[in-house]
């Protein structure tokens, strides 16, 4: 068989990153090839070649043995490759038709938008997937879930033969992620070739006929699916095997850190209530949208609760800041950590030493000095590669940033710490690596909140598990109730089988 | 998009009520003859507003308008002085004015330099233009032909052409903006420049583009402002950059971009030209306009604002106790 | 970078910096304003035979002292993300205030004091309404433009307060020792106080941060309201220390007053090398931008060149240092 | 060595100042010694003329003759031109006394004001409404010139002053002005623009609002500006003096100042070459001569003088 589309010696760099050297890509007519690698291995970058976003240095792209190039994401959408972006990129101020035809959309006679065509268009396309939206809505006023079928319309908009799926179902829920799975058979019939990016594996050996793999902006190798095994993979991603993803852990369990009790909030959770021990690792579980991750910003002063009571050590302690919350010893590793964590601008140990200021300034004047050490002391404990402390943040790769976002909370010393999808978008290597570290901090006394959508991650490190739905807690599953099973049936409400 | 339509009509609510309160004590005022005095006397305020937010759509802001308004009015009665012909000096004025817009915009595309910085240095670059080509002479009512003074107030089915120029506008950017590629893409661009470059929009010349519309509106309105008032000179509209941003936010164009309508913003330009023609008639001294327009500015943002903002997700209401 | 990295690797121990503190010196923004300065300088004294003269420099100083005074404030504003268009109408405002209090019979300590304390309630207005209620700084800011000078107006009409007592002058008309006036010594104080906040203090670090990512800066503990109200009050105290000194440099008080200052502030921030998005920029850059803007209209008004030519100047000046850089490095 | 004179307007390119310059070039040719900066701000505001001071200063110019754009804001900088010697005047618009020698009215405030309003009064023997559009708030001499009209008001019965607006010497601010002025006062009869701004652009609202014959533009204006106006008949007649004589006689004054053939006090005749001499008040002012009254019969003679 022909490839409909291949890339031959492509290389892209940044200002610092060699993002890719000379890659090759293949993707054929009605098969779907899962494109493999560790973060920052450059696959988003490649997607961002064949969709016009970036015009490579170097190398070919063909596309039915024709070679062309792509000034632009207009000549990519115009030769048949389209692709739905790791980050959703849509307009909240356009409707549902709109942003589905935005860039190609249908034109009465007088050269105006036709609207109409646009609109029974867009119902058209959107009954294809499955979704019965109303086109004139306006986009900013849908949930996630919507947003990206909405994103997934577009992409068929175009009539495209080439199909870029880039970790399509990392904000996706169970449910949806099957609808997509199905989707993908459809356009597979349909003869379409598809590029299909994921960290999962479950999900890659489920769909996919082929795999390329890339390596710190390489290429490794590629082949048949079923020609490969899970250990032959994750090898030949990081270069080396990586046999055990969950650390043991000493389940030394202490007295009682953090009580939280009848916890409101107007709009997001109620009735929130648990107790958190020295030395635990509490897992919290629920689908996209549970509310979990407002429940911990409430407990770290970001958004106002409307009741409840936080006891620390037992003693009562009202939060109102996050300045409060580092004082109490609650500190948050936020999820997103582009918006939330990382100060892209500023020096790496400027990063870390920001919340501790108090801790390394005199009456208010800084002490860089004192900076510096406490920098020096956590990055190194982090094993943060840079190369060099006042280097800025933004240089960095996801995950060295990510360790940088860690290390600045670690540095105010804290006596709770919640990470939230601390492994999100996380490649094996450094995710094994972030597990050991968090039993490394639950075995030095540190009482640990765990948010994770992942089923084996929770059940893997956590101690005990809550699960939350629709903004309270449904469940508190320890000991033999540890089950995926159980996990599942109580985040999407299913009653206990009889 | 209800939203919106939301806030257009309280908008012109507010409007209709402070012409009411104005007619109550004076009559006279909303006499349809001095209504479409106050729409002309806002006139130019509308056309630079719709330049204006439509570079603020695309995340920029455009304070060289004014003296692009300036310099452009001034080359008009140059040229006019020069025996230049009404239609070509029409043409001239527009051009010029898009091409001054289109130094902005290369500046803000090509250099990436931000808009504020951009034209707050072309502001002063394009007034002192004029005082460098006429040596800050003033071209005077007895140095303009009479034709090139009639046009802007020649009476056409009851309005002056430049009403009419100011409703032509209206409706042509109405259809621009709603029913055309470029259109929209000036608000894809302002709404997420991000997305703009994956669905195959250049944001600079998107960017580019919207500072050439605002550029040629502000020559059209240059030539416009010159023949009405017939005196040229160096200081003319000068701080009218400020008025036409205040119309624009006042009319519900978020200064973040991405989102605004030419309607909005006809209403806010109309709401603060009809403040200006009520006070000396209600007899409150002129020397309170300022205050009174800086207080409408301020409560438009925190209306706006407060109508922008998320309600919440109210995930709760479908989790009753059982 | 990436050989670097490599290197690091191996050692673990990742080094404080990589450039010593002088060859980063080297290479700022305030080495290029320094040149430009240097330059205007010298041509300056090349074009004309009377600014080489320590009394006729010292004059030229009052161009831009008061501006400075308020672009330091301005300079940390804009570096935290937000700006702040309605200082010259504070100081409108302030000198009415201060007028006022005048005519009611105050004596210099009562007005310092009521003009400090009215530019502080202004500054309070717009930390209030952008720090207290969200609202987008650069609009407030063009409507507490209006709203400000539009009570000064109420409160003046065609009037003008005159006749301040004797040894209010001292603070715009005064020297402190020599040909260093009161307002040069004040710009000089206010610009090490600028600098100490900025670069020395934890507040200043809040400002950079708050300006690099205030969403990041909040989930760190910073007090962002805290810091951007903080700011628009230290804008207004530095309107308010403007507005004393040029109300005692003219004598008298016009609603009037100080039109168009806060472009040409804003224009002395920017070309200072503060990055007008937010982040990043010094109080050196602002410092040497003031002297640069000083010395330029001298220079053109020692010509009789028409004030709009040096605005065209400054216009092209401002447009220029960001552009050459960037055209230099290919964007 | 010449004597620098530097002609401080309050900006540059009004046709009036530009006037008085060529009279300051004329008085410069005559006297032989002397070299005329003809200088301002671009826009009437008293913080650009302290910078242009302050460079005139530097200079070392031997006097300053100003028309200031406010009478207290520049005083300051004056008087420090003072006390480095150099001799400061006034014309046209004053400087409060601490900031100069003297003052040089264009002509006596009472005459003008008591024209302004005769002008108005010739055409309405029935009497009526009339308003003022003056200048900036702040400009002393227009707002003296309305003090003294407001004065002599009662000794024209039936002539009712309706409303004092401000079109800021704008062309466009002073147009609206004006239109507002004839929406809010439907009897108006007449409207006195004691500034050639002003009447100008009040003359042009009139004509576009349809409204010749019926209100009547007048005050003070340039016979060049007002040629059209005054044959279209929105205005009957204005007065002005002659800017070239004004800025022709404070030159010469400045000189004799300057040169110490004449002093400024109380009582003091100071020569002015062909206009004479100017005999200083009480306050040390002095007007230059009689406004002259234009319409239609002498118009065409004077408009392409000034
Ligand atoms: N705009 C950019 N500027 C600078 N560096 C970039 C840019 N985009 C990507 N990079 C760098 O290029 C490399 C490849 O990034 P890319 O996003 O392609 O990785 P990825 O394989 O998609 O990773 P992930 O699994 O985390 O999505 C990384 O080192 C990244 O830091
Ligand atoms: N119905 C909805 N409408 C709009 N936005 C929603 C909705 N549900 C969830 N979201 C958005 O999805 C994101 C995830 O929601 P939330 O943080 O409450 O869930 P979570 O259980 O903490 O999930 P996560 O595992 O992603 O942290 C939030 O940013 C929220 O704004
Ligand atoms: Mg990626
Ligand atoms: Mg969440």
């Amino acid at each position: 068989m022909k490839p409909v589309l291949s890339l031959r010696g492509i290389s892209k760099s940044f200002p610092g990153v060699k993002a890719l050297q000379g890659v090759q890509l293949d993707l054929y007519p009605g098969q779907v090839t899962a494109l493999i690698g560790e973060n920052g291995a450059g696959k988003s970058t490649i997607v961002k070649v064949l969709t016009g976003i970036y015009q490579p240095e170097e190398g070919s792209i063909e596309i039915d043995g024709t070679p062309i190039r792509f000034a632009s994401a207009q000549d990519a959408s115009r030769a048949g490759v389209t692709a739905i972006h790791q980050e959703t990129v849509l307009f909240d101020e356009l409707s549902v038709a709109e942003n589905i035809w935005l860039g190609h959309a249908p034109r009465t006679r007088f050269g105006l938008i036709d609207r109409r065509a646009m609109r029974t268009g867009a119902t058209r396309l959107l009954a294809s997937i499955g979704a019965t939206l109303n086109p004139d809505l306006r986009l900013g006023d849908l949930g996630i879930a919507s947003k990206h079928l909405v994103a997934i319309a577009r992409a068929l908009s175009t009539e495209a033969r080439v199909v870029i799926l880039d970790e399509p179902t990392a904000a996706l829920s169970h449910k949806e992620i099957h609808e997509l799975y199905d989707l993908v058979e459809t356009l597979k019939r349909q003869g379409k070739a598809i590029l299909f990016i994921s960290h999962k594996f479950d999900e890659v050996f489920r769909i996919a006929e082929r795999y390329t793999v890339f390596r710190d902006g390489q290429f490794v190798g590629e082949g048949a699916m079923s020609a490969v095994t899970e250990g032959e993979l994750v090898q030949m991603m990081v270069g080396r095997s990586v046999d055990q993803i969950f650390p043991p852990r000493s389940h030394n369990i202490g007295p009682p850190v953090l009580t939280v009790a009848g916890y409101c909030h107007p709009t997001e959770f109620a009735d929130i209530g648990f107790t958190l021990h020295r030395g635990e690792i509490l897992g919290f579980y629920g689908l996209v949208g549970a509310g979990r991750s407002e429940v911990m910003q409430a407990l770290c002063g970001i958004t106002t609760p409307s009741k409840g009571a936080v006891r620390i050590d037992g003693e009562v302690r009202v939060i109102r800041s996050t300045h409060e919350a580092i004082a109490a010893g609650i500190v948050y590793v936020p999820e997103d950590r582009g918006r939330q964590g990382a100060i892209r601008g500023l020096p790496i140990f400027q990063n870390v030493t920001l919340p501790s200021l108090a801790r390394t300034s005199r009456n208010g004047f800084l002490r860089l000095a004192e900076e510096f050490r406490l920098a020096r002391d956590y990055t190194r404990r982090l094993d943060l590669r840079a190369s060099s402390l006042d280097q800025e943040l933004g240089l960095l790769s996801g995950g060295n940033q990510q360790k940088v976002v860690i290390a600045k909370w670690l540095a105010t010393k804290p006596r709770v710490i919640i990470l939230d999808e601390p492994t999100k978008g996380i490649d094996i290597g450094s995710k094994a690596a972030v597990h050991e570290f968090m039993a490394e901090l639950a075995a030095e006394g540190l009482a640990v909140i765990m948010v994770s959508s992942e089923i084996p991650e929770v059940l893997g490190m956590s101690d005990r598990v809550i699960v939350m739905r629709e903004g309270r807690i449904i469940d508190e599953v320890a000991g033999d109730r540890m089950t995926p099973e159980t996990l599942v049936r109580a985040a999407a409400g299913i009653a206990e089988a009889a | 998009m209800s939203i919106l339509k939301h806030r257009e009509a309280l908008l012109a609510l507010a409007i209709l009520l402070l012409v009411g309160v104005v007619a109550a004590r004076f009559p006279a005022f909303v006499r349809p003859g001095n209504l479409a005095n106050v729409f002309n006397d806002t006139s130019p305020l509308i056309l630079l507003a719709i330049g204006q937010m439509i570079v603020i759509l695309t995340k920029c802001i455009d304070l060289s308008m004014a003296a692009t308004l300036a310099l452009c009015g001034m080359v008009a009665a140059l040229l006019n002085g020069a025996g230049v012909p009404l239609p070509l000096i029409l043409v001239l004025v527009v051009v010029l004015g898009g091409l001054l817009g289109a130094v902005n915009g290369l500046l803000v595309w090509k250099l990436g330099i931000p808009s504020i910085v951009v034209t707050l240095g072309t502001m002063t670059i394009y007034r002192g233009t004029i005082f460098l080509i006429t040596d800050g002479a003033w071209v005077n009512a007895h140095q303009m032909t009479d034709d090139f003074k009639a046009l802007p107030r020649a009476v056409i089915a009851g309005l002056p052409v430049m009403s009419w120029v100011a409703l032509a506008a209206i409706a042509l950017f109405t259809v621009l903006l709603t029913r055309t590629p470029l259109g929209r893409s000036f608000y894809a661009v302002g709404g997420n420049p991000h997305a703009a470059v994956y669905t195959g929009i250049s944001v600079g010349r998107t960017q580019f583009l919207a500072f050439v519309i605002a550029g040629a509106l502000a020559g059209l309105t240059g030539y416009l402002w010159v023949a009405r008032y017939a005196v040229a000179y160096v200081d003319i509209a000068s701080g009218f950059e400020l008025s036409v941003v205040a119309a624009c936010v006042i009319g519900g164009v978020a200064i973040a971009g991405g989102a605004g309508s030419v309607i909005g913003t006809v209403m806010g330009a109309l709401f603060l030209g009809v403040i200006n023609n009520a006070l000396p008639v209600v007899g409150i001294s002129p020397f309170w306009q300022l205050a009174i327009s800086g207080s409408a500015i301020v409560l438009a943002v925190a209306f706006n604002s407060a109508q922008n903002r998320p309600a919440g997700r109210i995930i709760l209401k479908s989790v009753e106790p059982r | 970078m990436t050989e670097a990295a490599k290197t690091v690797a191996t050692g673990r121990a990742i080094p404080d910096r990589l450039q010593s503190r002088t060859t980063r010196a080297l290479h700022s923004w305030e080495t290029i304003l320094l040149v430009v300065a240097v330059l205007v300088f010298v041509i300056n004294s090349f074009a004309s035979p009377y600014f080489l003269n320590a009394w006729n420099l010292s004059d030229a100083t009052f161009n831009f002292t008061e501006k400075a005074m308020i672009a330091f404030a301005m300079a940390m504003l804009i570096i935290a993300g937000e700006i702040d268009l309605s200082v010259a109408s504070i100081i409108a405002l302030v000198s009415t205030a201060m007028g006022l209090a005048m005519q009611a019979g105050a004596g210099v300590p009562v007005l310092v004091g009521v003009g400090l304390a009215t530019g502080l309630f202004c500054g309070a207005v717009n930390g209030l309404l952008v720090a207290g209620m969200g609202l987008p700084s650069i609009v407030v800011t063009i409507g507490t433009m209006s709203l400000f000078r539009g009570i000064s107006y109420i409160v003046l009409g065609d009037k003008a307060f005159t006749g301040y007592p004797d040894g209010f002058d001292f603070f715009g008309q005064g020297y402190v020792w020599w040909v260093f006036s009161f307002e040069l010594a004040l710009f000089a104080v206010l610009a090490l106080v600028f600098w100490t906040l900025l670069h020395r203090t934890n507040f200043g670090r809040a400002v950079y941060a708050i300006g690099n990512n205030a969403t990041a800066a909040q989930f760190s503990g910073i007090r962002v309201a805290r810091v951007r109200f903080t700011l628009f009050l230290l804008t207004g105290l530095t309107s308010g220390i403007a507005a004393i000194c040029l109300t005692s440099r003219l004598g008298s008080t016009r609603p009037s007053i100080a039109t168009g200052f806060e472009l040409e502030v804003v224009t002395m921030v920017v070309l200072g090398g503060v990055s007008i998005l937010g982040g990043s920029g010094t109080i050196p850059g602002v410092v040497l931008a003031a002297l640069i803007m000083g010395m330029v209209t001298f220079g053109f008004g020692l010509l009789n060149v028409p004030g709009i030519v040096m605005s065209i100047f400054l216009g092209l000046l401002l447009i220029g240092v960001i552009a050459v850089p960037r055209l230099i490095r290919g964007r | 060595e010449n004597v620098k004179i530097a002609l401080l307007v309050k900006a540059l390119g009004i046709g009036f100042f530009e006037a008085a310059a060529k009279g300051a070039e004329e008085a410069a040719t005559e006297l032989g010694d002397v070299e005329i900066i003809y200088t301002g701000p671009t826009s009437t505001t008293a913080e650009g003329q302290i910078e242009v001071i302050n460079a005139l200063i530097a200079q070392g110019v031997d006097a300053i003759a100003i028309s200031a754009n406010d009478p207290d804001a520049v005083a300051p900088a004056l008087k420090k031109a003072m006390d480095r010697g150099i001799t400061v005047i006034s014309w046209d618009s004053g400087v409060a006394p601490a900031g100069r020698q003297m003052h040089l009215n264009p002509s006596s405030s009472a005459l003008i004001g008591n024209t302004i309003i005769k002008l108005a009064a010739d055409h309405m023997p029935d009497g009526g409404d009339v308003a003022i559009l003056s200048a900036t708030s702040t400009s002393t001499n227009q707002n003296i010139w309305i003090e003294e009209a407001t004065k002599v008001l009662p000794n024209y019965p039936g002539i009712n002053l309706v409303a004092t607006v401000y079109g800021d010497d704008l062309a466009d601010k002073s147009y609206r002005e004006a239109q507002g002025l004839m929406s809010t006062y439907p009897n108006l009869k007449a409207i006195i623009a004691p500034t050639t701004v002003g009447i100008l652009a009040a003359s042009q609202a009139v004509t576009d609002a349809g409204k010749i014959g019926e209100i009547n533009v007048t005050g003070l204006g340039l016979p060049s500006e007002m040629a059209g106006a005054v044959e279209s008949g929105a205005t009957v007649s204005f007065a002005i003096w002659n800017p070239i004589d004004l800025g022709y006689s404070a030159t010469m004054i400045a000189y004799n100042l300057h040169k110490g053939t004449a002093t400024a006090a109380p009582g003091a005749a100071i020569p002015m070459g062909r206009m004479g001499s100017a005999t200083l008040d009480d306050n040390n002012e002095a007007a230059m001569s009689d406004p002259f009254t234009y319409d239609k019969s002498n118009i065409a003679e004077f408009k392409s003088i000034f």
